[in-house]
């Protein structure tokens, strides 16, 4: 099968579904000739023109807001937001309108939004450039929270993203973009709430998202020359969660490992730790290990960034600690 | 306008049923009949009847906090605003809104809301909407004199503006933000001088003049259709209640001052100007008022006997 | 002792700072003559008039970010957000400024700077004025988060929280700001990090936050009859946390109910949970139960929202459960 | 002005520092010696140095993610910006801010800021503080032309303007929002007319003219002191790099017209002017160009030599 990079098959993803329907468009800072600043909408411009592929003013919240209006009155808008720091300047759109609306209104409209952006630490671009924030929107229902780890997952969920009806707030990894992986040419979409083994194995599950699968798959075939066999497992959706897959490997391997970027204490690592073990608790035969940025800012100097997020080490320990 | 003879008993007949809509959800409250609050529209009936007025049916509004008169003027169903004030399962929202979260798509009604200035950016994506669609369709965006000073009125009147959207911001300048005066909150004498940052048109007209307000509108709306963007309209107005049913309104301004205000009735007004040009006789009046009272009565009466919802549904309308 | 209400006892913490220390001054949104949307500053501009409380216009991130401003220039500022659902349009200040700047700027400056606002349902202010939101906060470093129960804790903490030389982020629940307890009239503050067993019990450790204190104290009342003794325990700072209390009455109880109003997935009941099966795994007799509001907006109608959040039915069944 | 003339040569110093230090650190990321990125201030250097020098020592300013001028014209070390820029142990954050988020409050220096628009409420914050504890300090808030789309600049300026606080709202409109030219983004000639909003003066200056800058950010300063409130000053001027050191800038924007703009360089301008009117000799320049490339070597190689922070120092300087 061809291999193209994770940007691209995003930029394959937005132009599929943008040729499919007249009511999508997309809006953000920077998006149109330029092609955004991670040129995820890079050719669109030139595609699509300036009806479809909206450059703004530097105004999050305007945008977002813009967005969710489009969205209500028939227009299938996909926003962008340059860094997932910004959602900050934008939450309460997010939070407070899209997430909301339909159920304030007793279900009288639909919000087919994406909310499109990037996260995560690496590139050393400091404490308000770098931060995992996907974790607050677990917290508040009507949103969807998607997190693909490689290019394959990258243009079927987001395929399904723009189809889906209702608000999706879809995190892209800065590391992974220029990634390279399978994408077939032919059409196809990834249902939400569907977790991949991305790595099967019988001796302990490690639950990872986003980047943290790549981290997680070298961490497991380090293990495996140990003669440790990890499965590991990509929720993909993080809201809609397939606890199913995750309870189920739990049951089989009794161990589990929970790896994810965004900062350790208040992340999305305590909710799967709790989900499993309100869920499999006789299953356990060790205590579940969960692994997260530190819980700092995140600092700039490559010296210290390095140890900032989970390493491929900080996995392997975890995982001895308990096999 | 005078020549309209419809429209204007239209207008009079419109006014008044926010006013009486108002008293008796007031006293829906008073009488323990209405979970949480409500933020009466009195006194501010011109600017939502002035404004929709000269909206088309299927044009688009946003509203705010103090949003009956908007909805209901935009031709928002007595019944199942009045249901939903009392949270129940006949309301517009199923119970699930209160006052500050109706809305009916189907009349162009994109919502109450609770965010203060959060409706600005929303008006300008349904306006972009409209473009991209092609449709024809205006949004009105309804705000207050608080509103004005968030974030998002700057960021919405930009967007706007350099995109020429088919837009009418509609600043209802009732003279206060909560407790707050509009002295202590802005340093300018008129709201509608803040276009200027964005280049399009802001003017300032009588809010308690239904007449006024509908031209302006009007003015505003073919100038958005025809695509030459956005207008700024500030209606200089007076809260006469409280800022909410619970809030007598009267801690930080004089009764002198509300009395004063009070005294410039934009229904009063309106009928005296009805009568005198010979557009109305008092007998006219008396009867809109007499159907109009029916009206309301019917409404508290169909929302009083409605139920609550089912728990069940505490469940339903969260996704698609 | 004088008992009065939470309330008061937070103006009373307020004007006792203020009058130790000139640098105080609140800012919000009628908190002057007005004293506030829930009267939290009743009195106060009448003592210390307008230069130190401050009304502003509606502008959130303003407010916030002026406050931060002052902070960092040698004031120590007291900002109210009128509702807490309000951090949505200010939290860009409070996150990516306030909690960030000393760190970023390698320990140059402090902020001491407190932000109060309420929470919580139960009043028919529906989804927009009813949220708890302090759960984001703690995936926040550089911020410390509150939540005092009971009007001794109210006063206490709020001290401590604006002798904080750090930001720090103060909840009050709405429904508990009528409720009268007991209150020292001579001077007292309340560390943070440190737990309070708010009843002590042999047989099940409830964790409970805010206004959950108090129905779980009712409901406890209501187990002992049944011959069960349920030990509550109020973290009082969900940031800090005092892990110890929690985890050595696990370890004495084997049983562990956590009770937050937060929506249940992807608030702070995860992180909770998996902190004690972290470090006290090999100690719990059964499975953790969480209780947190339901994962929907806050519905208006009565007859829904008395559904939504925890109740002492719930947390009696919760309990039973694993009893 | 021309009478001062220790004054005009500090200025004139003060540019070329600017100048060179942003030189080198294009250099230092060309050669790999930067982790992450940095926005060169190259072309605008008259602004930062042009308000800086209207300031006293113990005023504040607000800087930007493009402030690398505003921090070495409000007194900034530069081996220690160097050496942050580095990401090394030495530098002004112990390496854990970076290029743009710089701060000495010794200096009065509030910060870098990596989110646009966010110094403007902490600008008010500081000019608050000043007032309230009378010192008399002012606050020059530096901020380009994207940023005044934001939110915050509206609500920023409308609070500063009902206080009546000493801040001085410095707008550095260089044409551009990162690839977004002004006109796509803004759809009036001057910034400086959205002073009208909040009721205090706004004024438009040449930004490539350092003198010009310096007496309007004076009248602005002196006002402020007075207790006369805010002022709004936007500089037209041009931002000769790309957006970043790793943007080329020229695929948004015309070879042309980055060359007709290079062609208003403020140095060279004031450099011209100073031996015309007697003020400086080449000669005097020349030694100051000398001496200014002596400090920037230095500070490079200081920063080269410098240890990056240890691992242990991640948990360091979160709380007090
Ligand atoms: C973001 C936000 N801030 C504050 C509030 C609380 N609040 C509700 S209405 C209101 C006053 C609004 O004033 P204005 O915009 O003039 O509208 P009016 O009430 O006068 O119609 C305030 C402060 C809110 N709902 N949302
Ligand atoms: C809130 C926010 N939105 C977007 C960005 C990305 N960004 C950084 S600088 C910049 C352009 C800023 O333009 P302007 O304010 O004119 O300053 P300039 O770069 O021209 O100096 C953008 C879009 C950001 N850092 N923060
Ligand atoms: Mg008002
Ligand atoms: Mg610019």
């Amino acid at each position: 099968m061809r291999k193209i990079r994770y940007v691209d098959a995003l930029i394959e993803a937005l132009r599929e579904e943008m040729i499919r329907d007249e009511d999508i468009f997309i809006i953000g800072e920077d998006i149109g000739p330029f092609g955004g600043a991670f040129k995820t909408t890079l050719g669109l411009y030139e595609q699509f023109g300036s009806e479809r592929i909206i450059d703004t003013p530097i105004s999050e919240s305007g945008i977002i807001g813009t967005a969710v209006g489009a969205a209500a009155t028939g227009c299938r808008p996909i926003a962008e937001l340059m860094f997932g720091d910004f959602v900050t300047v934008a939450m309460d759109p997010i939070v407070n309108q899209a997430a909301k609306m339909r159920y304030m209104f007793g279900g009288k409209l639909k919000l087919p939004l994406v909310i499109k952006t990037n996260y995560g630490s690496g590139r050393s671009a400091a404490a308000q450039h770098s931060q995992s924030l996907y974790g607050w929107f677990t917290n508040v229902p009507g949103l969807k929270v998607v997190l693909p780890s490689t290019p394959y997952d990258a243009k079927g969920l987001l395929k399904t993203a723009i189809r889906d009806d209702n608000p999706v707030l879809f995190f892209e990894h800065k590391l992974l973009y220029t990634v390279t992986g399978e994408v077939p040419e032919e059409e196809y979409t990834i249902p939400f709430g569907v977790a991949d083994i991305k790595r099967a194995g019988r001796d302990v599950t490690i639950v990872a998202t986003g980047y943290m699968v790549t981290k997680s798959l070298q961490a497991a075939e380090e293990l495996a020359k140990e003669g440790i066999d990890a499965e590991v497992i990509d929720p993909r959706t993080l809201v809609p969660l397939d606890k199913a897959t995750i309870i189920q490997s739990v049951k089989k391997t009794g161990r589990l490992v929970i790896v994810d970027e965004g900062h350790k204490t208040g992340g999305i690592t305590g909710e799967l730790a709790a989900i499993v073990v309100e869920e499999a608790f006789d299953y356990l035969d060790a205590p579940v290990q969960r692994l997260g940025s530190l819980d700092v800012p995140v600092p700039f100097s490559p010296s210290l960034e390095k140890i900032f997020a989970p390493s491929e080490k900080d996995i392997i320990a975890a995982v001895k600690k308990i096999c | 306008m005078a020549a309209n003879k419809e429209l204007v008993l239209k207008m009079y007949e419109e006014m008044l049923k926010i006013r009486l809509f108002e008293e008796a959800t007031i006293d829906v409250y008073q009488k323990g009949l209405m979970p949480g609050l409500a933020h009466p529209y009195l006194g501010e009936e011109a600017i939502a009847v002035g404004a929709c007025t000269a909206l088309e049916n299927d044009d688009f509004i946003t509203s705010t906090h103090r949003g009956h008169g908007h909805l209901m003027a935009k031709g928002g169903d007595m019944k199942k605003m009045m249901a939903e004030i009392m949270g129940k399962k006949t309301g517009y929202c199923k119970g699930k809104g209160g006052s500050m979260h109706i809305a009916d798509v189907s009349l162009g009604i994109l919502g109450a809301n609770g965010i203060v200035g959060a409706g600005l950016p929303i008006a300008v994506g349904s306006a972009l909407s409209s473009k991209r669609k092609n449709n024809n369709k205006v949004t009105a965006c309804f705000f207050g004199d608080g509103a004005s000073n968030q974030g998002t009125f700057h960021e919405a009147l930009n967007m706007a503006s350099i995109w020429k959207l088919p837009v009418v911001f509609v600043c209802e300048n009732n003279q206060y933000g909560y407790s707050t005066a509009i002295s202590k909150h802005i340093a300018i004498e008129n709201i509608s001088d803040r276009a200027i940052s964005y280049g399009f048109p802001g003017i300032t007209v009588d809010g308690n003049d239904v007449e006024e307000v509908y031209e302006a509108v009007k003015v505003a709306v073919e100038r958005a259709r025809k695509g030459e963007g956005p207008t700024l309209i500030e209606c200089k107005s007076y809260r006469w209640t409280g800022h909410s049913v619970g809030d007598p309104g009267t801690a930080y301004r004089t009764r002198e001052e509300v009395t004063e205000n009070k005294a410039k009735c934009p229904i009063i007004k309106y009928g005296k100007k009805l009568v005198e040009n010979g557009l109305a006789t008092e007998e006219n009046l008396n009867n809109i008022k007499s159907s109009v009272q029916e009206m309301v009565k019917e409404a508290v009466e169909y929302a009083i006997a409605s139920p609550l919802p089912d728990e069940n549904e505490i469940y339903q309308d969260l996704y698609v």
